[in-house]
Formats: structure tokens, C-alpha cells, sequence
């Protein structure tokens, strides 16, 4: 092996946070977790979730019960986020955190509950096709699983993000600013969306929002799959569409220390019900939430 | 059981009405429902003593065979039919042939000519119409003829020729085929072609290459519309052509000139002298039938021959004096009647010997009879001149 | 499958009396009779690819052409050279004596059936690398093009077709005879499809309907299942076809031997209607479909094929399930199923209490 | 010294002209759980493809337990044991779960004749004491479509383990599971290694995972095995450090 | 058979005849694959009614004939009936099964095509039928090779036809939303694409190429109710043989089996045609399906 040109603990050697460290001694089976976090919960006054709002709404989802074919999976789920700010969900596997935004873009079976946009007076939105979600409530979603077009070039992917923006040099120039931002897209511009790796396809569908001009922004695992520097590359871009451009944010994240660092509020979701609910720095400080779904 | 009322005699058809064969189907139904209006109007059949009136229960074979078979199982056995009119077709009468041999079920058929129904000792079967191997072979017989008049040999004469590849077209090939060996006449082109083409272009192109005297073609209406037209669109000719199924394709109202001097064999022509009481001459009968089908400009054989085949069996029970199939069967055999469609007389086997094939020529936008000679209303205009 | 043990035991002897008394019953409606067993045969292998195993094959018509030509010329060589009754276009007075006729459909049956399994293994090898759409365009080229060479193989007769060895015996026997044949072709295939699914070939096939790849990669021998199964419908289907070619008496490529666009697409549609992948929906989906036909066919000459078409819309567009589908997902009692515990599992405290399962 | 299970020797492979694997060597130890980590794009899943036999590698050559597999086709390389998951998870979605463990049973010996025979209850019991063992048992009568991205993850993981392989390739098996289910599952991957003797393979990017997972790494970039080593090592080598785990361009 | 070869080596001349045929009737059938492949590709609707809406266009110019019209002027108006036929047929029918398994769709558009055939059947009669287009021949070498000047309009037709959709798919917005829900439909979706709308588009649009083939066919062939499913089945035989989304893919194919379609009745015989056609597919599928094997598609 050659000499490290750089000392070992150098200070400078500045690492990405990634999915974080630790140990992994908290062994728990799902059962063990559902049980625990179904002693933990307790009914939650509809004012503290309005508070953590900071008491004006700008999506509200009320008493939404809603689920897939006859399976009701969420059961009365309520969640406030005023504008600007940026909700995250955590919870075990199945408990129904992609359902919830499913549920909002309109892709469930809804049994009862609303689900609304905008202040001060709220739109309700809880019956408008997927398609029209973007159009005519402003909401954009990020899928969970891949959604770039395949056969055509990075740069008419993040065109596609201005598709209904009336004029095209608008989204052109947000484009070029992506690229600008990114090289790594940047040097992919020409080539067809197909030939990108796994991270290089996430970090195209999450710049592409930059382009859509959204209100509120649905993103389901930002960082799935995506090594340690993509990971707080993609919490960047997150992080300017909340703070510079005001945009709504409600996340789905299994890296769940990540979530709850970067939102203002944190749901923990078990079972298709809330749990627990705080702010980020509150729910990362409770013990049994580490415990339970931060892995130790 | 029987299901209908009384004094009617209840006959029973799987005809086309959907499929391929619809056009024909239809013609021959048409020319079934007419003879039974007029006999109807008429006063109906007298058998012994009594007098009924006609009706026949149709089924749609679709065009296909085995469904033919299946319908008339169950018209026979279900609808308890005991006097069976034909199908359209060479095949669906192959098919259906066995089965009415199988409960002795006599079928009075016009519309399948393949001689191969014939010769499987049938007993049942009784065809008012020429056999299919005398559709085109008479074409042949004139070309000789013409070219000896011409001082040459007819084995100097070249033939090209397409055929669909169905029992029917095939049937009329062979015939052609045991001509063409006769006088030894040689065969360039002998193509089959499949059943749902709708271009021979590739055919025409040989046709072109290697100039036969004679062309013949045959493959029902389709067949006959598309030769026609692309004939003339790639400049075809040929000293003689001849293409089966003209009228029901209605070759001069589609292609005017362009039409002019193929020649089309035919069962029958409202120009022969044929008469009986019921219909009066040809002549009358084509008038009859045009003035009540308004959509025909021609009759085409089809019609005249459904026509004769209902009026075979109104013949047949009137002499057989009784409503019995044997009896029905009997009667038919000896039938020897005198129609508008031309002379009925069954050979043992069951096929009509007497009624000839006659052979016509688009003149002047006009079916022409111009073969056998004795019944040639016209000389044939020979060598054709290529339409401009 | 359909219900629990004694409800089925009911059914299936029902279902038995019925096939074994209907001839006698309405004597007149024995060929139509014959025609539907013939149909749930179709429906049934249709399905084994199709529906179990997601190859949607527009072909299978193919195997019954083959069993059709296969036992027609067998029954006839046994008498005739064949190319010489064909060519003499029926000039030949044929004449089949009882055991004549009878060694010949026996042996027919036997090579057409052993015949069209081994064409479907062959092809097999060919056809099973193309998937989707392409297998199912694919399987169709196949059979239009056996159907168009034999329209071109004269030896066979070409597209004049061969005119059947007539059946020995009374006019009734006939309808009879091969109504039994049909009868028992089909409870044959039905019994072996059952059987067959109740095996591990079942839950293998099913994986390769719901995703080849992964299949591979666990390491299943695909193309033995798929092989299995082709040649298993191909095996039915000769049967069916060298019947219901002495049944019709007149055998000929396009219309007789290999109806592509109507029994070819109504195997399809009836597996459909009933609800594919499931045993008995094949079955339920070749009743409704063949009473329609007759029905609409009887009683709306011309305007039947209207009907159809308006049926078969209906069902793709409302029961997309098909039938049996359509009930399950109204009333799953009656299948057994029991939906345990609801999403997000509320466990008991001590180690979950298993249950006997059976796959 | 323990032997070696699986010796990729001189790999080199692209699409087109996008270089995935150049000249890659590496083995990996019978009964050890080995790391392979590197940014997105580097080439590791496609590594994985190639060891399976699901792309024809370019040159190099592929040994499992000693016999060159590089020309085999995937059902091949299944059968002796080598098996993988996919990073996008894959189950046979219309079937139950315990279906999908029923079906996964291995196929190593599986003659023609065998396609013919029931399921005996002992595999059934073994299926579902499988789907306990990853916390799925609740679920396995539900149609494993209907399951969450994470659920569907640890069936696949079952699925894998009914198999009984010689060596698992796992392909970022922890993505989207959540992070104390991950401590769950990594138990569990330990001890499906140390109790079933099964070698595993990891290409993960979480780190917490394979530190504590794996006992060898290898470290891939731009194609290019970059490094390896122990744990420790690898995390505080400065070419990783650059390339994978540095700072945020 | 020989004889025939030999001919085209004497004569080669007649190359020209059976190339200049060849040529004129694949333009017509890229015309409908394109059609089938558009709507296939972006619905995933395998349209088996393909060759039925083509007749019913040829009907339709067949009406407006005998009103008067001239077939080439009747074109505009046909194309604009079908594609309001078309839309209609996506909602009632097509809206409900797209998305849905491959034979769902299959069937209920064999349910369309039964109903559309009967339909005519009952309207016009099972009569087959022709419009004369009136105009002429152009003749060469002597009058060995001819070519109708309605078959050059044929062409002539396709190849513009062909550009503007390139055009349109490629520049327009709409053309962008076509392309973008043909590749991912929920992600279309997601952003905004009115996907709904996108495939009542595309299938009026298909049903309007369909009828526009259609009076081209009635000019240059013979239509009837039931000779649809001819031009279905060889319309998705070009488009399997070329691969989904591929235009070049779909005129080459359409041309090379127009043309071999014609060499293989003048060499072996008419009735060779269709099955060389249909081999000629399997080989293709075959010979796809064995390099695909080498290159399969990544598994992720
Ligand atoms: N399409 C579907 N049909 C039926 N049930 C479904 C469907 N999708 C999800 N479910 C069920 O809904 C429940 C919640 O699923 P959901 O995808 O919302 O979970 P999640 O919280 O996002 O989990 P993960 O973190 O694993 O993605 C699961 O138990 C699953 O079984
Ligand atoms: N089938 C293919 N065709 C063309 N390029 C491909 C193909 N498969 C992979 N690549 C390219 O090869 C490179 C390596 O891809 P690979 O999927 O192996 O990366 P990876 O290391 O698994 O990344 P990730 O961690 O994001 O999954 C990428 O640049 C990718 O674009
Ligand atoms: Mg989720
Ligand atoms: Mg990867």
C-alpha cells in the first residue's frame, strides 16, 4: 500500500453523514416493535398536532382512513404542516407511511377523511385525480421507486419536471441552474436516463422537483439506495426547496435519524395510526423512539 | 317434433349470412326466399290432397364447414327438418353432405358444384347445378377451337392461370387441367391463391413475363374484383380471360371498360330459352327478381339456381304425395322437370347432367352468350383487345 | 378446490350424471353437446398457459389442426394410399368396414395425441426464449403458417380438404360415439389438470406467470415447466382435434383444422370470461360462453356475432376477473379464504400458534 | 486458512462504451460474510450480474468452489448453490408468501419426476418457521404484492435462505428497512451464516450495516476494485474516504 | 420455380415491376403498423381491431364517393369522423381495460373488431366493394412495368404522414406527453401529464391513420366487412417483427416483407406468400429472441 498523502486524523477530512454509525445491539423482531410502540401511544390532542403547525395549516389531512381494495390500512390518520415547513414520517416497515402519501396524491381507496390544501383557506383535495394533483393543487410527488423515463435524455427528464409550466424558458433555465449545481447530471446531460446508475437516476428525480414549481412536495425515501455523499447531496436540494424557496415538505424516510434532523416535525406512524408526534429534535432526543426505529 | 303450424311444409338451410361467403350466402338465400313468395303467392304445394305452404328455417354457417355440419345436425335432429336446401359452397356442402346421408335426409342443393360430392355414392343429395370442373373447361375447349380456325395447333397454346386455394376453385382447376392435357396445351403459371389476399400482383407480374395466351382465374367475388382491376392497372392481357364469378362481383358496373371482353362462365342466363309455368321464361324470372330486388343490377346465378332448387322441391312433394323423406327422396330421383333455369334430370348420383354450362362475354358492357355455339347469342370477340 | 370436500364430492357427481345421461336426455343436442365438451377441453389447457403459467399463447390451435390431419391420415392410410384418395378428390367410392374404421380412429387418436405433444415440445425449445406479446404473436405465426401449409401440401389434400372416413352404424350412434369421446377427453383432462395442479408443477408456474427472471435466478428449471405444460395442452388438444374432425366429416386447413380467428380466440375468451388462473373458471367461463353462442345464434340469426362481440366487451371491461374472480372478491368465504389477522399484525404475547397449512 | 467459494479473476465488462468492471479480482472466503461497497455507479451490481451469469462477461473468469461458472446461464449457477437478490426486490407477487417460500425450495438435485410430487408438511413447516425467523409469519397468507417495499425485502431474504445456497448474494438488503428491524436483520444474517454455514456477499451503502455485518470489504470506484481489507481499515482508508465516504461534492 | 427465378435474371426488368408493387403496398401497411405500434406503445393496448377500423374507413370514403366526394379529397373528412370514432371507443371501452394485462385488452378489442365487422356487414351489405380513384397509369419500358399514379399518391401519403408524426411526437407538447406516458405513465402522471387525455389522443389519432389507410385501401384494393383481420394480422406482424417504439424499425420491416411477399408468389407461387410471411416472422422473433440472450436487459 502507498503512504496516505493525508494524515490519518487529519480535522479536515470532513465525511459525508450518510446513513450515520453505530452499533447494532438493539435487536428487536417486528412483533417486539409494533408491541412497544403501541404501549407507547397515547391519543394526541388535535392541538398539539395544530401547534407544531405553528397553528396555520397549509396541508391538512384529517381522520383519513384509507387503504387498498377492502383493506383499510391507515385508520384516522391526522397530520398538519404549515407552509414552508417539512414533516417527516418514520415508522417500522408496513405501517403504512407510503400509504399516507399515496393517499394524498390520490392512488388509495379512500374510506372517510379529507385531505386539504392551501391557507388561509383551505382546498379540499381529497377526490382529485392523480393527474390533476400537480395542476391544479400545486402537490409534486417523488416516487419511491424509479420514475425517470428511460428512453429519453437527462435533460428532457428535468424538462419534463417544467411540463406544465406555461412558458418553456422558465424551465429551461431552471434546468440549466440544476445543472449548473450538479456536474454529476450535468455530465450526463445527453445520455438517454436509461444508462444511469441506481444514485445518479434518484438524484435526477429529486433535482427534478427544482423544475416543477410545486407547493408542497411529497417525497417517499429520498436516500434509498444512494451512497453516504448522494444521501446529503439529496437533503441539500431538499433542504434549499424548503428554506429558499419556501416549499412544503412531507417525507417518508427509513433513514430515520437523517428525517428527523432535517424536518421541522417528526410523525412516528405504527400500525397505520400516529404514534407519537413532536418536533424532529424532540422525537431524535426520545429515548424509545431511538430505540425502537432508530436502531439503537 | 313438429314445432310449425299445420299446412307448412318446413325446409331447412345453413346458408352464409356472415363470413367470407356472404355475398353468395346471400344471394342464395335471396333466391330462396323468392321462389318460396312466388310458390306462396301462387297458392303453395299440393301434396295429397292438401295444400301447404312453404317456409324455410335458416341457420348462419358462418362460412365455415364445420359449422355447416353442426347446424344441420341440429336442424335435423332438433328442428326435425326433413327437407334440407344446400349451403353455399363447394365445402360447406362437403360438410354437410354426410350428415344428411347419415339420418337420409334428401338435400336439393344449387350452390355446391364440386364434383367430388358426387362421386362418394350420396344418395341424398340432389344438385340442380353443373358440377364445378365444367365452370372453366369450356374456356378451354373455345380457345382450341379458335386456334385451329387460326390455322394453329391448341398445343402451341400457353395457360396461365390462379386459382383460390378452396374446394371449389380447386374442383373447377381440375376440370380445366383435364382439358389442358387433353389438347396439351402447356401451363406457365399455376398459382393458388390464399383465401384472404387482396393482391396478385405478384402473379400479373409473371403473367407479364411470360405472356400466355389464355388466363383464368377463380377465387369467388374477391378474386374476381381484384383480377380485374389490377389487370388493368398493370396492363394485363391476354388473347382469352376468363374469370369465374363476374355477375355477383358485377365486374361492368365496377370497371365499366375495363371489364370488356373477359369472359364468365355461368350457370345460367336470363338470355336462354328455359321456361316453366311458374316463373315463366328466364327473361321473366330476371325481370321478377330485379323489379323486387331493387339492389341487383344483374341476377346472378346463384339466385336462379336457389331458385330451381325450391322449385325442385315443391315438385318432388307434390309428386311424392306424401310428407315423407323416403318417400321425398324417391320422387326426387325421378324428377324430370322443365324450369326457367334450364332442364332438371338427376343422374344416380345425384348430379343434374342435363343443364349445361354456358360460357358469356363482357361486350359493350353486356354478359354476352358466346359459347357452346348453340347457345351463343353473339361471336366472341377474339383475340380480347386490351381496354385503353 | 371449488368448496369443501363434500360440497365438491356433490358437485362433481352432478356434473358426471349430467355428462353421462344429457345424450339420452336430448338425443337431438348430442353434437352441441360434444361441441361444449370440446370447449371447456379448450378452455381447460388454454389455461394451464395462459392463466397459470402468464404465456399467453394464440396458437394452441395449432395442436388441434395437427391431432385433426395427424388421425386423418392414419385412418385413412390404414385403407387408402393417402395421396391417391386425396387426389382423386373423393373419385375414390370409399368404403370403411366397422373394423377398419375402428383400428384406424384408435390408432389415430394415438398418434395424434402423442404427435402433437412432441410437435409442442419441439417448438417448445423455439418458442419459450420469446415472452409477452412477442410469444403471443409469435405462437399465432405458427399457427397461420401451419394452416397455410397445409393449405399448400397437396399430398393432404391442400385447401380442398379430405372427406372423412363415413362412421359404421346407425344415424344416432354416431352422435353418441363421439359424444362419449368428447365427454371423456374432457373429465380426462379435466382430472389431469387437477392433479396436476395439486403437484409442485402448480406453485412453479405460477412463479414464472408472476416473474420469469427471479424464477431463474432461484434456480427453477423453467423450461421443463414450460415444456410440461405446452406439451400437456397439446396432448388434450390433438385428442380433441382428431375428434372433432371425424365429428365434422370433412376436414380442411383454414376453417376445419386450424381456426385460428374462431376457436383459436374463443378457447381465449372463454378462460377469460370464467376467470383464468383458477381451476373451475375455465370450466364456468366454457358454459356461459357456449350457451351464449347457441343461444344468440339461435335466436338472433345475423345479429349473433354482434352479441358476441358485445359480450365478450362487457366481460373484459366489467368482470375483468372474470366470473369466478367476480365472486371470490364479493364473497371469499366460499373459497376458504380467511383474511387472519388485519395489516400491521397485532400479535398475541406467547410465540404465534401455528396451523397445519396446505400449499 | 479457510478455502476460497467464489474467485472472480480479471472480470472486465461494458455496455457499449460505459466501462462497468475493469479488471476486477477478488474472492471470498468460505463462511465469511464479505463487504462490497462504492459509490452509485461503480460497477457492483453489475459485478453481481456477471457472477450469477447474468451478463456474459467481456474477459476474466469467474470460479465458484472451484469450477469456472463464467459461461453458465443463471439456472445453472442457481442450482450449485450460488444465489443472489436484487436490489429492486423481486417475489412472485400473486402468490401468498408461503407460496413464494414453497417455491424457492432448492432446486439443486430436482429431477424430472419431481415437478410431479406434493409438498411434504416438513417443507411447509420449514417455510413458515423461515417467515417467523424474518417476522413475516403474520403475513403469510397475504399475497406478497400487497406488502410493503420493506416486508417484500425481508420475504426475498427468506425466500433466499429456503433455498438453502452455498454463498448469498445480497444486494443492498437493507434498503428501506427500518434502522431497528436492520439490527434485527443483520442478526439474522449472522446467524444464517454461522448456523446454516452460508457465505454471504453484501453490497451495501449503509455503513453502520456492514461495519458490523461483514469481515472482510472490498471497496469498488469507477469500475476499479479500489481496496479492501478489514473493516476498520477500508473505513479509514483515505482512497475511500475520497471517493465513497468524503465530503459532500 | 427455377423458370421464375430465371426470368428475374434475363429479364431484370421485372425486378422493377415486383419492387415498385412491393413498395407501393408496404407503404400502406407501415401506415396502419405505425398506427397499431403507437397506440401498442403508449397504451399497451394491442388493438386487434386495427384492420376493421381500416375498412370501416374505406367504407366511409366509399359513402362520401357515392355523395360525390373524390376518395382523395374524402381523406380530410374520413381521418376526422374516425378520430371522433376512436375517442369515443376509448371511452366506452379502451379507458377501462389500458394498463390492464396484456390479453384483456387483446380481447376486448377482438370484441370491437367482431361488432365492427357485423356492424358494416348490417350497414353496407357483405358485398365487396371498390371505389375507382379515377386516375391513371404511368407506364414504362414499354408498357413491362406499370405503376397506378394512386399508388404514388399512396406513398406519397405515408412518407408525409410519417414526417409529421416524427414532428409532432418530437417537438410538439403534446408530442412530449405522448412520449413521456409511453415510457412511464405514473410518473407522467405524477408530473402533471393529463395521461387520460394523452391515450384518448393517441388511439383518436390511430383510428384517424387507420381511416386514412382505409380510403387509400378502397382506392387501391377491394374492402368488405370482413377483410379486416388480413391487414390486423399483417400490421402486427411489422410491428413485432420491428420492436415497439421503432419508425424506421416499422418502414423497413413493412417494406422488406412487402417486397419479399412479392418475389415469394412470383418465385414459388401465390399461395406461398402468407406463409412466408409468417416464417419469415418466427425467424425474426427467433432470431431476436437468441440475441437477446447475450444482451439481456439489466436486472437492477
Ligand atoms: N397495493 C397494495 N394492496 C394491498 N395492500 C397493500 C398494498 N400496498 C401496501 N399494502 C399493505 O399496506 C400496509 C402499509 O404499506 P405501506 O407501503 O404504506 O408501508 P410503509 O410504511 O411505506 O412500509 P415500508 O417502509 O416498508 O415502505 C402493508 O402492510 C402492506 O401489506
Ligand atoms: N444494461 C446496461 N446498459 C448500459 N449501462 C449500464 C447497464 N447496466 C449498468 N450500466 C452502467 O454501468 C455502471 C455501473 O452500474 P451498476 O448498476 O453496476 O452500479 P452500482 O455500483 O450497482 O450502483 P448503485 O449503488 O447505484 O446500485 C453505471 O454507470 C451504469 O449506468
Ligand atoms: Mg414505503
Ligand atoms: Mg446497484
Amino acid at each position: 500500500m502507498s503512504a496516505d498523502p493525508v494524515p490519518r486524523e487529519e480535522p479536515s477530512v470532513q465525511r459525508a453523514s450518510g446513513y450515520h454509525e453505530g452499533d447494532v445491539d438493539v435487536v428487536l423482531s417486528v412483533d417486539d416493535v409494533a408491541r412497544e410502540a403501541e404501549a407507547l401511544r397515547s391519543e394526541i390532542p388535535e392541538s398539539t398536532l395544530l401547534a407544531l403547525a405553528r397553528g396555520e395549516p397549509f396541508l391538512t389531512i384529517q381522520g383519513l382512513r384509507a387503504g387498498y381494495g377492502n383493506m383499510e390500512i391507515l385508520h384516522g390518520f391526522t397530520m398538519h404542516v404549515a407552509r414552508g415547513q417539512s414533516a417527516c414520517l418514520i415508522g417500522p416497515n408496513g405501517a403504512g407511511k407510503s400509504t399516507v402519501l399515496h393517499s394524498i396524491y390520490g392512488f388509495t381507496r379512500i374510506f372517510a377523511g379529507q385531505v386539504r390544501v392551501g391557507a388561509p383557506e383551505q382546498r379540499d383535495i381529497t377526490h382529485l385525480g392523480p393527474q390533476r394533483k400537480l395542476r391544479e393543487a400545486r402537490v409534486a410527488y417523488i416516487l419511491q421507486d424509479k420514475s425517470v423515463f428511460p428512453e429519453m435524455t437527462v435533460e428532457e427528464n428535468l424538462l419534463m419536471g417544467g411540463f406544465l409550466l406555461r412558458s418553456r424558458a422558465r424551465a429551461k433555465a431552471a434546468a440549466e441552474a440544476v445543472f449548473e449545481r450538479y456536474p454529476r447530471l450535468a455530465q450526463r446531460r445527453r445520455h438517454a436516463a436509461r444508462v444511469l446508475s441506481g444514485g445518479e437516476r434518484r438524484l435526477l428525480e429529486i433535482s427534478r422537483a427544482l423544475v416543477m414549481e410545486p407547493d408542497v412536495l411529497l417525497v417517499d425515501e429520498p436516500s434509498i439506495g444512494l451512497e453516504p455523499r448522494y444521501i446529503d447531496m439529496v437533503f441539500e436540494i431538499l433542504r434549499r426547496l424548503q428554506h429558499e424557496e419556501g416549499k412544503t415538505i412531507v417525507m417518508v424516510e427509513q433513514n430515520a435519524k437523517k428525517g428527523l434532523e432535517f424536518a421541522d416535525i417528526g410523525y412516528v406512524l405504527v400500525s397505520g395510526q400516529t404514534a407519537l408526534a413532536g418536533t424532529g429534535q424532540e422525537l431524535l432526543a426520545n429515548p424509545d423512539v431511538g430505540r425502537l426505529f432508530l436502531g439503537g | 317434433p313438429q314445432a310449425f303450424a299445420e299446412d307448412t311444409i318446413e325446409l331447412g338451410s345453413a346458408i352464409s349470412i356472415t363470413g367470407k361467403y356472404s355475398q353468395e350466402g346471400k344471394n342464395a338465400k335471396d333466391g330462396y326466399d323468392f321462389a318460396v313468395k312466388k310458390i306462396n303467392e301462387k297458392g303453395g304445394v299440393k301434396v295429397g290432397g292438401k295444400t301447404y305452404k312453404i317456409e324455410v328455417k335458416y341457420y348462419d354457417d358462418e362460412s365455415t364447414p364445420a359449422r355447416t355440419a353442426q347446424l344441420l345436425e341440429r336442424l335435423i335432429s332438433q328442428d326435425g327438418i326433413k327437407f334440407v336446401l344446400g349451403p353455399y359452397g363447394s365445402g360447406p356442402t362437403k360438410a354437410a353432405a354426410p350428415v344428411t346421408e347419415k339420418y337420409k335426409i334428401p338435400m336439393v342443393e344449387a350452390e355446391g358444384a364440386s364434383r367430388s360430392l358426387f362421386s362418394q355414392g350420396y344418395k341424398y343429395i340432389f344438385a340442380a347445378l353443373s358440377t364445378s370442373e365444367q365452370y372453366l373447361s369450356p374456356v378451354v375447349d373455345l380457345a382450341a377451337e379458335l386456334a385451329q380456325k387460326n390455322g394453329k395447333s391448341p398445343s402451341s397454346i400457353k395457360i396461365g392461370m390462379a386459382f383460390e386455394n378452396d374446394p371449389f376453385s380447386l374442383d373447377v382447376r381440375s376440370g380445366v387441367m383435364d382439358r389442358v392435357k387433353h389438347y396439351k396445351m402447356k401451363v406457365v403459371i399455376d398459382d393458388k391463391m390464399p383465401r384472404d389476399l387482396s393482391d396478385i400482383s405478384a402473379t400479373l407480374t409473371k403473367v407479364k413475363a411470360l405472356k400466355p395466351d389464355i388466363l383464368l382465374f377463380s377465387g369467388h367475388t374477391k378474386g374476381a374484383l381484384t383480377a380485374t382491376r389490377q389487370m388493368s392497372e398493370m396492363g394485363v392481357n391476354a388473347k382469352i380471360i376468363a374469370i369465374t364469378h363476374c355477375e355477383s362481383a358485377d365486374l361492368v358496373g365496377k370497371f365499366g371498360k375495363a371489364a370488356e371482353g373477359i369472359m364468365c362462365p355461368t350457370q345460367w342466363a336470363e338470355t336462354l330459352k328455359y321456361k316453366d309455368p311458374l316463373f315463366g321464361t328466364a327473361m321473366d324470372f330476371n325481370k321478377a327478381f330485379l323489379a323486387a330486388h331493387p339492389d341487383y343490377k344483374e341476377v346472378p346465378y346463384q339466385v336462379a339456381q336457389a331458385s330451381a332448387a325450391v322449385e325442385i322441391w315443391a315438385d318432388a312433394l307434390h309428386r311424392a304425395g306424401k310428407l315423407d323423406k323416403e318417400a321425398a327422396r324417391n320422387a326426387l330421383a325421378k324428377t324430370d322437370l322443365d324450369t326457367f333455369y334450364g332442364h332438371i334430370k338427376f343422374a344416380p348420383d345425384g348430379r343434374n347432367l342435363t343443364k349445361p354450362m354456358v360460357l358469356r362475354q363482357i361486350q359493350n358492357g353486356k354478359y354476352i352468350v358466346v359459347a357452346p355455339t348453340k347457345y351463343a347469342a353473339d361471336p366472341v370477340v377474339y383475340p380480347r383487345v386490351a381496354p385503353q | 378446490m371449488m368448496a369443501t370436500g363434500k360440497r365438491s364430492a356433490v358437485l362433481h357427481i352432478a356434473i358426471l350424471v349430467a355428462g353421462l345421461v344429457a345424450p339420452f336426455v336430448f338425443p337431438g343436442h348430442s353434437v352441441q353437446f360434444a361441441v361444449f365438451w370440446i370447449m371447456v377441453l379448450f378452455a381447460l389447457t388454454w389455461d394451464a398457459m395462459g392463466g397459470q403459467m402468464g404465456y399467453n399463447s394464440l396458437g394452441n390451435i395449432t395442436f388441434f389442426g395437427l391431432g385433426m390431419y395427424m388421425c386423418t391420415i392414419v385412418q385413412i392410410a390404414i385403407v387408402y394410399n393417402v395421396g391417391e384418395y386425396t387426389a382423386a378428390n373423393g373419385a375414390i367410392d370409399v368404403h370403411f368396414t366397422s373394423p377398419q374404421y375402428f383400428t384406424g380412429l384408435g390408432l389415430g387418436l394415438v398418434v395424434a395425441a402423442i404427435g402433437s405433444t412432441i410437435v409442442a415440445a419441439i417448438l417448445s425449445w423455439v418458442l419459450f426464449g420469446i415472452r409477452g406479446p412477442y410469444f403471443a404473436i409469435g405462437t399465432l405465426g405458427v399457427a397461420v403458417a401451419a394452416a397455410e401449409l397445409t393449405a399448400a401440401w397437396n399430398w393432404v389434400g391442400g385447401g380442398q380438404g379430405i372427406a372423412m372416413p363415413v362412421f359404421p352404424g346407425g344415424p344416432g350412434m354416431r352422435e353418441r360415439f363421439f359424444y362419449f369421446a368428447c365427454f371423456v377427453a374432457a373429465v380426462l383432462c379435466y382430472l389431469f389438470f387437477r392433479w396436476l395442479y395439486s403437484t409442485r408443477f402448480c406453485l412453479a408456474v405460477n412463479a414464472i406467470r408472476d416473474d420469469e427472471d427471479k424464477a431463474e435466478a432461484m434456480g427453477l428449471h423453467t423450461r421443463r415447466y414450460k415444456m410440461v405444460a405446452w406439451a400437456a395442452a397439446a396432448f388434450f388438444l390433438g385428442i380433441s382435434g382428431a375428434l372433432f374432425g371425424n365429428m365434422t366429416g370433412f376436414v380442411e386447413p383454414l376453417e376445419t383444422a386450424y381456426p385460428t380467428l374462431t376457436f383459436g380466440i374463443f378457447m381465449i375468451a372463454m378462460t377469460l370470461l370464467g376467470g383464468k388462473g383458477t381451476l373451475w373458471g375455465p370450466i364456468i367461463g366454457a358454459t356461459v360462453f357456449y350457451v351464449m353462442r347457441e343461444v344468440t345464434w339461435t335466436y338472433l340469426l345475423g345479429w349473433q356475432y354482434i352479441a358476441l362481440g358485445i359480450l365478450i366487451i362487457v366481460n373484459v371491461v366489467f368482470f375483468q376477473q372474470g366470473i369466478l374472480g367476480w365472486v371470490k372478491a364479493r364473497r371469499p368465504e366460499w373459497f376458504g379464504v380467511k383474511i387472519e389477522e388485519k395489516s400491521g399484525a397485532q400479535p398475541s404475547a406467547a410465540a404465534p400458534a401455528r396451523k397445519a397449512v396446505n400449499a | 486458512m479457510s478455502d476460497t467459494i467464489i474467485e472472480v479473476r480479471g472480470v472486465n465488462k461494458s455496455f457499449g462504451g460505459v466501462v462497468a468492471n475493469k479488471d476486477i479480482s477478488l474472492t471470498v472466503e468460505r463462511g465469511s460474510i464479505t463487504g462490497l461497497i462504492g459509490p452509485n455507479g461503480s460497477g457492483k451490481t453489475t459485478l453481481f450480474n456477471s457472477i450469477v451469469g447474468l451478463y456474459p462477461i467481456d474477459s476474466g473468469s469467474i470460479l465458484f468452489e472451484g469450477r469456472e461458472i463464467s459461461r453458465m446461464n443463471v439456472q445453472s449457477i442457481a442450482r450449485l448453490g450460488l444465489l443472489r437478490t436484487f436490489q429492486q426486490t423481486r417475489i412472485f407477487s400473486k402468490m401468498d408468501c408461503i407460496q413464494n417460500m414453497l417455491v424457492s425450495l432448492p432446486h439443486r438435485q430436482s429431477a424430472w419426476s419431481d415437478m410431479f410430487r406434493k409438498y411434504p408438511p416438513e417443507l411447509c413447516d420449514k417455510a413458515e418457521h423461515l417467515l417467523e425467523f424474518v417476522g413475516l409469519y403474520s403475513k403469510r397468507k397475504l399475497t406478497a404484492g400487497s406488502l410493503s417495499f420493506g416486508q417484500q425485502k425481508l420475504l426475498e431474504f427468506a425466500m433466499a435462505l429456503m433455498n438453502e445456497p452455498q454463498a448469498l448474494l445480497l444486494d443492498e438488503p437493507t434498503a428501506g428497512i427500518n434502522p431497528t428491524l436492520i439490527n434485527g436483520l443483520i442478526d439474522r444474517l449472522k446467524r444464517a451464516n454461522r448456523e446454516y454455514g452460508i457465505t454471504l456477499f453484501v453490497i451495501e451503502h449503509n455503513m453502520r450495516v456492514i461495519m458490523n455485518l461483514a469481515d472482510h470489504i472490498y471497496c469498488m470506484a469507477f469500475g476499479q476494485l479500489l481496496a479492501s481489507g478489514a473493516p476498520a481499515d477500508v473505513k479509514d482508508d483515505p482512497r475511500v474516504i475520497d471517493a465513497y465516504l468524503g465530503a459532500a461534492a | 420455380m427455377f423458370d421464375n427465378l430465371q426470368i428475374l435474371t434475363t429479364a431484370p426488368v421485372f425486378n422493377l415491376q415486383l419492387l415498385l408493387n412491393g413498395i407501393s403496398i408496404a407503404a400502406i401497411f407501415a401506415l396502419i403498423a405505425y398506427g397499431l405500434g403507437l397506440v401498442w406503445g403508449v397504451t399497451s393496448v394491442k388493438n386487434l381491431s386495427q384492420g376493421d377500423m381500416v375498412m370501416m374507413g374505406g367504407y366511409l370514403a366509399y359513402l362520401l364517393h357515392n355523395h360525390g366526394v373524390h376518395p382523395i379529397v374524402a381523406i380530410v373528412p374520413v381521418a376526422i369522423i374516425m378520430f371522433a370514432f376512436g375517442w369515443i371507443i376509448y371511452r366506452l371501452i379502451i379507458k377501462r381495460v389500458i394498463e390492464l394485462d396484456l390479453f384483456t385488452s387483446l380481447l376486448a378489442t377482438f370484441g370491437l373488431a367482431i361488432v365492427i365487422q357485423q356492424a358494416l356487414n348490417l350497414a353496407f351489405g357483405p358485398d365487396v366493394r371498390t371505389i375507382k380513384s379515377g386516375f391513371g397509369n404511368y407506364s414504362f419500358f414499354d408498357g413491362t412495368v406499370d405503376i397506378t399514379q394512386i399508388r404514388l399518391i399512396a406513398i406519397g401519403l405515408c412518407i408525409a404522414l410519417a414526417i409529421a408524426m416524427v414532428l409532432f411526437l418530437r417537438f410538439s407538447r403534446m408530442g412530449q406527453a405522448i412520449r413521456a406516458t409511453a415510457q412511464d405513465p405514473r410518473a407522467a402522471r405524477v408530473l402533471g401529464v393529463d395521461t387520460d387525455t394523452v391515450y384518448a389522443l393517441t388511439f383518436s389519432l390511430n383510428a384517424a391513420i387507420c381511416g386514412a389507410a382505409g380510403v387509400l385501401i378502397a382506392m387501391v384494393w377491394v374492402i368488405a366487412p370482413f377483410y379486416g383481420t388480413a391487414y390486423s394480422i399483417r400490421a402486427f406482424v411489422i410491428v413485432t417483427a420491428s420492436g415497439l417504439g421503432n419508425l424506421p424499425g416499422v418502414i423497413f420491416i413493412a417494406l422488406a416483407l412487402g417486397v419479399i411477399e412479392q418475389y415469394s408468389g412470383f418465385i414459388l407461387g401465390a399461395q406461398f406468400q402468407q406463409a412466408t410471411i409468417v416464417l419469415l416472422l418466427l425467424a425474426i422473433l427467433i432470431f431476436r429472441q437468441l440475441a437477446l440472450v447475450r444482451h439481456r436487459r439489466a436486472l437492477q
